[in-house]
């Protein structure tokens, strides 16, 4: 035993406080992104949250079956158009009621980004004091794979199929996070599950920050049976999305935007795009296109946060 | 109506004030709205009694109406009584959220001021959303003045919030003929109203979604479940019909005040002939009747107050025996040639004793039901008691559309 | 004996506001009003029409005013437009915001016209050319159907503080200083 | 009233104090992870790596799988810095 303590165990267990309220069996796919951060936020908040969630891949697990569950947690399952603005009908009731709460959105980039978006936005003008998480796999995996706001320039997915004259999605990805943080919310962050420490305290401090209104979060987190790759690879896509800049890990506290993660060197965003197959046939002309995509948005991100430190969101109306 | 005689307590106000007052006297604790003509006024009355401390709730200002539906049903699922307003393209925009309520069962009330919907941009009265919207699963109810819409919205909550029912209920008004019209109205005391609502306190309580419970609302039915769920749903409806009447009941020991439930019957009771209409097209009706019955045409008025569930017992008890029944409807059921109610009553013919059935469409996007329109539907009952040959189909105020029939 | 009155105007004038102090005031009364405007998108200038109802008996009808017997119009440019006098009854009455008090407007069916000059008041007491409380005051002279004092308890659900006074002064000086000549 | 054969309440809810759904994810798998108790320094980056956080702390100071639910998705094989972790055949299993 004393033998064996060459190592000690990672910090990310320190923040794991609380008992996975998961059935051990849940029908998320292998290697899925969305299962590891779906048992790992109550995991951290606290099993006293209520999660809403919408038809989508975390619909079948956060979703009942008649009067049984998949989860001890108290859940609202609901429609993808209005999800922020059920999580704001509980809210608002609670603070009448005095009854204390965690109320956490859990919904995919079809949900926050694309048909759920203006109620989302809606949240967060009126800053809401409750938490919103968008875990992003760029497309709607749970209808089969089709192309969503944030699928990346030239992914393949099946309503952007690679054909002899259209190879792709031939649009750019939007950045949700960065709209976002224009809301002048208390918190926003990105966060990937590669850098689950970095995630950990993020929900921290979205549940401490939502005292004071409205938090968003946008995981990336990605999708093996969507995108094309080895379930084993999960983790790295996640590393490499961080260290080619194709996803940076930032914050928005008070306004202030921050590097959670500073990559000094970029890698090319190629060694992101090879471990999966939505990306294969793309020509080196292609990826330019893609890491031009990451540089502007890179160079956006520093720009702001360069700016953002000269400013501070005044308090918020509602305090 | 039985009007009690004048008091203080009676403001002239228009249908959309009605509708904010009676919700501030409900105490809601969630209010989430939309503005849309000519619901606007609503909440503009509610936001104004926020602003002044009047009204303890909580009032959202969504973005849009697909929200203001969300939040409400949230917040009721969570326990809270709320209320929402909207109208025509607002309640369609809402309309996946409408479903979702009345499917998770939440006691939600709103008014909806009925505007014209489909197709054509209409800043305009009828009853098209109303109709586009009927089989969503919520209990319809339709006012026919300012004072009803008052005394609708508080029978509501009973109705809504009832341990026996719990289900979402819409109060409909005509749109600008009652939005905009500015009558007396009695304004009960808070007391007394906190006395009508205070029944539902010792119900038991409803499932409400609190932190920390286990309890999760929206699950997947699967197999026999959604089955389960729907027949419940069907059968707290039906239900629904005999509890309004209660409601009535009571709610006229309260506050002196009796619509009859789900029908008002207006001189029916030695009528050969009676029209069947909804809305604020009953008090042209009845000031007609009123001549009519001078001149000793025996003429009545159904009037149906409850739309969802559809009120066929009590249709068929107050029309069974009649000779001609008139069905006026101020909106289309697309596909048919008849009006909606007309439809829906045609098939309950075989009950009715032999009663013929007609049917008048008129009142579409603010066209007047005026007082000669109403003698001539009335005529034309009076013909069709008589054994004269009558169109099945008159479009009372566009005589093209009946020649064009004639002429095919 | 129910009077259907309507009343024509511009947007901007309070033309609504008229038939709904009217309607209030009635119901002070004991008796029972109804008003409403005729719908379209408002804006200020447009013509503007409003309906009202006044009667010793609950007011069932929700229908516009196809035959008033009386008309109201605040707009002067309008006295001669051949839609205010459309399906005036015999017998009708019409009262006028007009400072020229000409008293040369004839209709067949119009038994009676009253005269005010209710933007002359307006400006005299609350410094804009809004007549409509003045109308008001003048209407309940002219009809004979109203006493002053229901129209100015009325007035207190539409205006606050100086701008009540001020209104109440418009109303009673329509009540006052309305012409009225027999045809 | 009908029985209740599915639902508790008047509405859609679920009751998870009732007892968990609980699918069979261990019957998925085609590799399995196996850990080399001696090249294990209990770091725990694959119990936190794991979607379905089947890695569970042994006495013997090594993780080791719940093979009855672990999916064989070969993350902690993948994230283990020692590579204490192989991904083995079901099929070497089969008795």
């Amino acid at each position: 035993m004393a033998e064996k303590n060459k190592g000690r165990l990672t910090k990310v267990l320190d923040y794991l406080k609380y008992d996975d309220p998961f059935s051990k069996g849940v029908s998320f796919c292998p290697g899925c992104g969305l299962e590891l951060l779906l048992r790992f936020i109550p995991r951290v908040l606290g099993n006293d949250i209520i999660i809403t969630g919408t038809p989508s891949c975390s619909a079948p697990v956060l979703l009942g079956q008649n009067k049984q569950s998949w989860h001890t947690l108290s859940y609202f399952g609901t429609l993808m158009t209005g999800a922020a603005a059920n999580a704001t009908g509980l809210v608002r009731y609670y603070k009448k009621a005095g009854i204390d709460n965690t109320v956490v959105c859990f919904n995919g980039d079809g949900t926050a980004n694309d048909i759920g978006f203006g109620n989302l936005s809606g949240a967060a003008e009126r800053n809401e004091p409750f938490i919103y998480i968008c875990y992003d796999n760029e497309g709607y995996m749970n209808t089969g794979i089709q192309k969503s706001g944030t699928t990346p320039y030239g992914a393949t997915t099946t309503t952007t199929p690679y054909g002899t004259v259209h190879k792709g999605k031939n649009l750019r990805r939007m950045n949700l996070g960065v709209k976002m943080a224009m809301n002048k919310i208390p918190y926003t962050a990105t966060a990937t599950l590669s850098d689950l420490e970095d995630l950990a305290k993020k929900l921290l401090k979205a549940k401490k920050a939502k005292e004071r209104g409205f938090c968003f979060l946008h995981v990336f987190a990605p999708c093996p049976t969507g995108w094309g790759a080895n379930p084993a690879d999960t983790i790295e896509i996640c590393r490499q999305a961080v260290k080619t800049n194709y996803f940076p890990l930032w914050e928005a506290e008070n306004g202030k935007i921050r590097m959670t993660k500073t990559v000094k060197k970029p890698k090319p965003v190629s060694s992101y795009t090879k471990l999966m197959k939505k990306f294969n046939h793309m020509t080196d002309a292609d990826l330019q296109i893609l890491q031009d995509d990451v540089e502007y948005e890179t160079c956006l991100l520093g720009g702001l946060s360069v700016l953002e430190a000269e400013c501070q969101l005044p308090v918020s109306a509602q305090d | 109506m039985n009007t009690t005689a004048i008091s203080s307590n009676i403001q002239v106000i228009t249908g959309n004030a009605a509708a904010a007052i009676a919700a501030k006297l409900a105490r809601p604790d969630v209010v989430a709205a939309y503005p849309i003509t000519p619901q606007t006024e609503v909440i503009e009355q509610i936001s104004s009694f926020h602003a002044s401390g009047e009204m303890d709730c909580e009032l959202i200002t969504v973005e849009g109406e697909n929200s203001a539906m969300n939040a409400v049903m949230a917040a009721s699922l969570a326990g809270g009584r709320v209320f929402t307003a909207s109208s025509s393209w607002g309640l369609v925009f809402m309309y996946d959220a409408v479903l979702a309520t009345a499917g998770a069962r939440a006691p939600v009330v709103m008014v909806n001021v009925n505007r014209e919907t489909p197709g054509i941009i209409a800043v305009s009265s009828g009853q098209q959303d109303m109709i586009s919207t009927r089989d969503a699963g919520w209990i319809f109810l339709i006012a026919e003045n300012c004072q009803e819409i008052m005394d609708l919205v508080l029978q509501s909550y009973r109705l809504a919030e009832d341990y026996d029912i719990q289900l979402p209920v819409m109060v409909h008004y005509d749109g600008f003929f009652l939005s905009y019209l500015s009558e007396g109205v009695e304004i009960p005391a808070q007391e007394t109203v906190d006395q009508f609502l205070s029944v539902l306190e010792s119900q038991p309580k409803r499932t409400m979604l609190r932190p920390g419970e286990k309890l999760g609302v929206g699950t997947h039915g699967i197999l026999g479940g959604y089955m389960e769920l729907r027949h419940k749903h069907v059968t707290a409806m039906e239900r629904s019909k005999a509890k309004f009447d209660a409601i009535d009941q009571e709610f006229a020991d309260i506050f002196s005040r009796s619509y009859g439930g789900q029908l008002e019957e207006y001189l029916t009771e030695d009528a050969d002939m009676v029209l069947v209409g909804s809305g604020s097209m009953c008090g042209t009706i009845k000031s007609v009747i009123d001549e009519q019955r001078e001149k000793g045409v025996r003429i009545g008025l159904v009037k149906i107050r409850m739309y969802r569930p559809f009120p066929h017992q009590a249709l068929v008890k107050a029309l069974k025996g009649k000779k001609a029944i008139g069905v006026v409807d101020r909106s289309l059921a697309f596909g048919f040639d008849g009006g909606p109610i007309y439809t829906e009553l045609k098939a309950f013919e075989t009950k009715l004793g032999g009663a013929k059935l007609v049917s008048f469409i008129d009142g579409i996007a603010n066209t007047d039901i005026t007082k000669t329109n109403v003698k001539q539907m009335i005529q034309m009952t009076a013909d069709l008691a008589d054994g004269k040959d009558v169109p099945e189909v008159t479009w009372v105020s566009y005589p093209k559309a009946n020649k064009d029939k004639g002429e095919k | 004996m129910m009077s259907e009155v309507r009343f024509h105007g511009r947007g901007g004038q309070g033309v609504v506001t008229t038939s709904k102090i009217l309607a209030n005031a009635f119901a002070r009364t004991g008796q029972f009003g109804a008003s409403f405007p005729m719908f379209g998108f408002e804006r200020r200038g447009a013509p503007v029409t409003a309906f009202g109802r006044f009667s010793d008996k609950p007011v069932k009808e929700k229908t516009q005013i196809y035959n008033p017997n009386i008309l109201v119009v605040l707009d002067p440019s309008q006295k001669n437009s051949p839609a205010v006098f459309d399906g005036l009854l015999p017998g009708g009455m019409l009262l006028i915001n007009d400072k020229k008090n000409k008293g040369d407007i004839r209709h067949e069916n119009l038994r009676k016209l009253a005269m005010v000059d209710a933007n002359g008041i307006a400006m005299e007491e609350i410094g804009l050319p809004i007549p409509n409380t003045v109308v008001v005051g003048a209407f309940a002279k002219m009809s004979g159907l109203l006493d002053i004092d229901p129209v100015l308890e009325a007035l207190a659900d539409y205006f606050s503080g100086k701008k009540l006074d001020a209104n109440r002064v418009c109303a009673q000086r329509g009540f006052e200083e309305v012409t009225t000549v027999d045809l | 009233m009908s029985s209740n054969q599915y639902f508790n309440h008047e509405g859609p809810w679920s009751d998870a104090t009732d007892s968990l759904m609980c699918t069979d994810t261990g019957d998925w798998r085609s590799k399995r992870p196996v850990v080399d108790k001696e090249k294990c320094i209990f770091c725990g980056f694959c119990a936190i790596y794991c979607p379905i956080q089947v890695m569970e702390m042994t006495a013997d100071s090594c993780f080791q799988p719940d093979l009855d639910f672990c999916k064989g998705c070969g993350i902690c094989a993948k994230e283990c810095p020692k590579g204490a972790i192989t991904m083995v055949s079901e099929g070497e299993f089969v008795s």
